[in-house]
């Protein structure tokens, strides 16, 4: 992490925002005809599709649960999807994402309403760019709804960052990179319970509750946009 | 989608598909030799060099391409490198899992792969910037997004119309050393090499087939025609045979379909 | 693929053939003493066994078919067999040759009178010469007859290739790297069907309708020593 | 250890274990944000740079340290390699498989590294012997022999604890080449950070939970906090989730639990 | 093996011990608290942890013995146990070792007293020194002990190696790769009963005869050792 | 080919193997310290450097060598490698499956490799070409084509008659490069190791056991002998055990039955 120019003097970022503004945001539902459920998201760069199957029968049969539903998650990067080619085959990161995704999502859904079967939630990021997992559990949670899976809330994500010693909203590929700190979190907004925390870098006790409320705050108006996106699929038009 | 059905539903289905056919009609209204919807978007990837995504019917495809310069192989000292890849993933369909790739979408890619590189589409000479030592690898990944039927025209598509839009860093050699300008070039093409996938069921040939047609068809002929009216690939599939005229009526249903869907590729990436 | 010297002044090519000679063939039956049903065959360098396993109970249980034969099949190289030593790990590659010999061979197979059990089918390529799975696809099925399994009809596999603009029969190693094109198929020969076809490489309407007919041609003398091998085995004698 | 018990029993004790917790109290005796007896040995293994043995409760896991010379990454040239890796192994419990290590291994091992690396314990550049040449690879390995619960914790500690005790071998630079020296060497260090794990069970919170507890709390918080008190790293886990207040609240505990924790490793290993 | 000076003029060897003597051992007992069974052992540099589970149910059931104990094995190292980090995953040499390790403690367990169960053994080596497949051995026998499993007998391993011309017990990890020879056996001390035995490198008639006897005679020393480890974890004291 | 039989017949096959041996006979009518017929021809694939078809009865492997240029492993830089493996294909035996080679496999491969190493058949210094930068590699790879019993003899012979009939192509070193001859020369041997497999039954210790006794026996010992009757390797298999004098008793045999073997291979293959 260097410090670098990433915040001019005028307080503006590489891209133009002010510290506190997300990057413009895009949701599709339903855009898949296989899929029991599916969503696009476009989060700055971020292009990510989202399909929902389930419930559905387990296979191996000997995974399946007596009491409740089996939840499988994979996020997954395209080859073409970074900067550099990325080998196809899962890494690590990809990994340990599916599984604190999968937990994030797995707060809000009522798992013991469908025992014996299973629902799988695969994410495929077709671009990268800072905060993908963000934007692909906030995609998961309205493919979820769209599947007709009961849900106790929407789950929706944002990230904070720290660059040149401020804390900043939503960072992009260069701000995570070259930025201090990195805190992408997860909330049920109407709950108001956090899902998914995950922190690397240094935030001192003032910088972390002071990134900690921006990224609710990011969180909220990220939901207005979920709710509006679910409206037009199932209404065919957005009350204002 | 369709879930799995019995082997009475099966054959019900199968003695009405046998029925339409012989009224030259298909399931979906189609006449035989009709292709479904082809849909292309273009440099919709901005982080790759060159992208595409595919619709025909409902079955999605998309091709991204990456550049990376390395060291030619060391028995085509003086030719770049393509390496197409395929990948059926696991959202694109119900009974898609995750994992390796297997015999499947291995067959896929390598199907799709010979069809852009036997007929010399790309002259892997001009990607070479010097000779045993550096050269551009091309990689084309394609994922498909849902599966409906002819997976193999649909990718092949795809690869074609993300090369036709792909522009490459350019580089100068000077004093045998590469330096990346501050250009971008495009790829240049002899010939469009077009997919033409047929199936046949009982003695009846259609072009294009749906998911449901895969299910119901003996068996399944890919072929490749470049812009000259060549056959420059092939591949047959499934447990059926085809009788020595059905190969040669198979040629001529891919000369002509071939050059129809040529056309319509030129026409949306706006190529002379 | 580079245009050189393949076919001479008098229409010979380097290994002295004609365009439309066949390399020699040998085929021997029932070499193997576990296997059910086993062939050996050299069609020019290529030396190729072949093993038929069933029918046999399927393991695991649960990928058995109600209603008929499950019909596996793996084309593998020795190590030794190519002129650069090859990984013994299955290449993409062979996986790809052992799904279409598989379906070439099933075309020929009554699988419907075996249900719920398994025919496996495995080709060890001990050296490796041009038209290698066209040999094997030859001698597999004189194996799965050798086991007694009931089939339609034989099925015999050969390839055709361009040399110097010439359509030539049965390319071997050379022609096949140096040529400009190459297509293996197979056939059942009393039921005139095609149940395999690869084409890599330009032909032309002329061309293939040329090349088409001389594989049939070939597959056709092939056909011929099959019989012969199979009546050794059985009766002792061949009656030309 | 603790056979898999019926959903009855599970419930019943799920009950006491509440009941406990509204007294402050926890099914070991411990209260809320008691830890287990901590216990360091280090130096056990002379084919390592450094090795430590911690065992927290009946938690057990061991680290050793392996350096050795190698080209850095293109993009960091002027930066030494730090590797952390963990395995569970077989024996460390009956639920425990050999094979490659499956997503919870997985996120053990990235957490703890990265708890390790955001601090800036140890300083890359101090590694770098050659820039863009030569610098070290420090490969952290850690085993868990016990299973117990807190796996995050234990893991950490016997990873700052193996660092803490390293001396890896002096090169000297001359030349442009590198060549050992008969002196082996401390790592230098900044800052000592801790890990420190917290479950949620119903609406309590406790620190460093024990299997059983594992087993019946609704989530887990994970928070890193460095000598100066900053959070540099954390990590949430489980299909339950946290207030706002709680989460506030988790990262006061670290803080607290933190410098302790600290202080007794240093006591310890001797360290200022 | 190159022959170095491993034996000086007064008949010792690098580490200052006779020709027949083996290296310091250490035995405990019961020091893992999962494990049905466990010992460690320390014998030279070998730092070796063992742990029974078992007899335990079979996953997957398919693979459970109707008439006997399934014995699973797993010797294996730590990245750090080596001179040169090791990768973590399991070598040939591991598995291998594996396999003759299970052998030669299967001949001392009666598995038919425990149908359709498993036991399963995990050796790993946290610090290897010359003959760690024998303390991985004899440390297990301890650990199955400790697990209350029915033997008919302890297994007690110990090699024997030749250096500089000389039959040498015990060797060290230096002797063992400039020395000439090495031979690794283990008994049943009480039957008289050999159950493991590798040879690796040159020994005539004479010298196998001597080294076969030395290694007894080795393995009877440790079975001591093996006893007063036992007992103390058992009777809390040893009656010398 | 036997199926799988029940207890019961597996019972009485062995009480009647067992009355034949105290009668010094065996089930196929050979007598203790008889193999089976050893047949070889050599040569058989002209695109390896050198090959050997072995039968030992129905036991059948092939071996071929392969010959390449590399750099040396860092620890031994004056030194060829050498590096045998083996597979037991899945048309051996009804019970092979295709996949990676299993610990039977690997334990094969691991004891004829160390039978020909142990041996110093082949003076691996030979097959330096430029100390530290070109060595020869030499892979030996067995494939099993029809498992009957003693893998381990078969494998083993395979593998030293390829190699006793291998001729690798020669290469002149000159200023530092080296350039391949036209000229094949021929490895040199100072000894031929030869692998004697012995099994136990009861108490009746037989030679080259087949795939029937090898069901019924105890525990196998496979000893590798040279030329100067030195043992040079050896492995003990199988869950049974050996008294100390069967041990010393086997070392007696394999001498024995090592130089009829010898004498056999060098007839067969026309060596002095």
């Amino acid at each position: 992490m260097k410090m670098g120019k990433l915040i001019n003097e005028e307080g503006l970022r590489v891209d133009g925002r002010r510290v506190d503004e997300l990057r413009p945001i895009k949701i599709e539902v339903g855009i898949l005809k296989n899929a029991d459920g599916s969503a696009y998201i476009e989060m700055g760069k971020n292009k990510i599709v989202v399909a929902v199957y389930g419930p559905k029968e387990v296979h191996p049969k000997h995974m399946s649960l007596p009491d409740k539903c089996l939840l499988r998650c994979r996020y997954h990067m395209s080859p073409f999807s970074t900067d550099v080619r990325k080998n196809p085959a899962p890494s690590r990161r990809e990994i340990e994402i599916s599984k604190v995704v999968k937990e994030a999502l797995e707060s809000a859904l009522i798992l013991y309403d469908y025992p014996r079967t299973a629902i799988e939630i695969y994410m495929e990021v077709l671009q990268s760019d800072g905060g993908s997992r963000c934007a692909a559990i906030t995609a998961a949670s309205v493919a979820l709804s769209d599947a007709g899976i009961n849900m106790r809330d929407l789950v929706v994500a944002c990230a904070v960052g720290k660059a040149d010693g401020m804390i900043i909203l939503d960072p992009n590929d260069i701000e995570d990179k070259e930025g201090e700190a990195d805190m992408p979190l997860a909330i049920m907004p109407n709950l108001n319970q956090l899902t998914l925390l995950q922190i690397e870098g240094k935030f001192t006790k003032e910088e972390f509750e002071k990134a900690f409320n921006l990224a609710l705050e990011g969180c909220r108006k990220i939901h207005h946009i979920q709710k509006k996106a679910l409206m037009l699929k199932y209404f065919g038009k957005v009350e204002e | 989608m369709h879930s799995k059905r019995s082997f009475i539903v099966e054959d019900l289905r199968k003695a009405q598909l046998a029925n339409l056919l012989t009224q030259g009609k298909r399931l979906d209204g189609r006449s035989l030799l009709d292709y479904r919807d082809l849909k292309i978007e273009t440099n919709l990837i901005s982080k790759a060099e060159g992208s595409a995504k595919v619709s025909l019917g409902n079955t999605q495809a998309i091709a991204g391409v990456k550049v990376e310069i390395d060291e030619p192989f060391p028995d085509t000292p003086d030719q770049g490198i393509l390496i197409v890849n395929a990948e059926i993933l696991p959202l694109a369909s119900p009974y898609a899992e995750p994992g390796p790739p297997d015999e499947e979408a291995i067959e896929l890619a390598r199907v799709v792969d010979r069809g852009i590189r036997a007929s010399d589409m790309i002259n892997l000479k001009n990607l070479c910037l010097i000779e045993g030592k550096k050269v551009y690898t091309i990689f084309v990944d394609v994922s498909i997004l849902n599966v409906d039927g002819n997976l193999f025209d649909a990718t092949s598509y795809a690869v074609v119309s993300s090369l036709l839009t792909t522009k490459i860093p350019k580089y100068e050699v000077k004093d045998g050393e590469i330096k990346q300008v501050d250009e971008k070039i495009s790829l240049s093409f002899d010939t469009i090499p077009i997919s033409v996938t047929l199936g046949k069921i009982g003695n009846t040939l259609i072009v294009d087939p749906d998911q449901e047609e895969e299910a119901l068809m003996d068996a399944r002929l890919t072929l490749a025609v470049d812009s000259d009216d060549n056959i420059v690939a092939g591949q047959k599939g499934g447990a059926g045979s085809f009788s020595y005229d059905e190969v040669i009526r198979a040629t001529e249903i891919a000369r002509l379909k071939g050059k129809e869907i040529r056309s319509k590729i030129k026409e949306v990436l706006g190529i002379g």
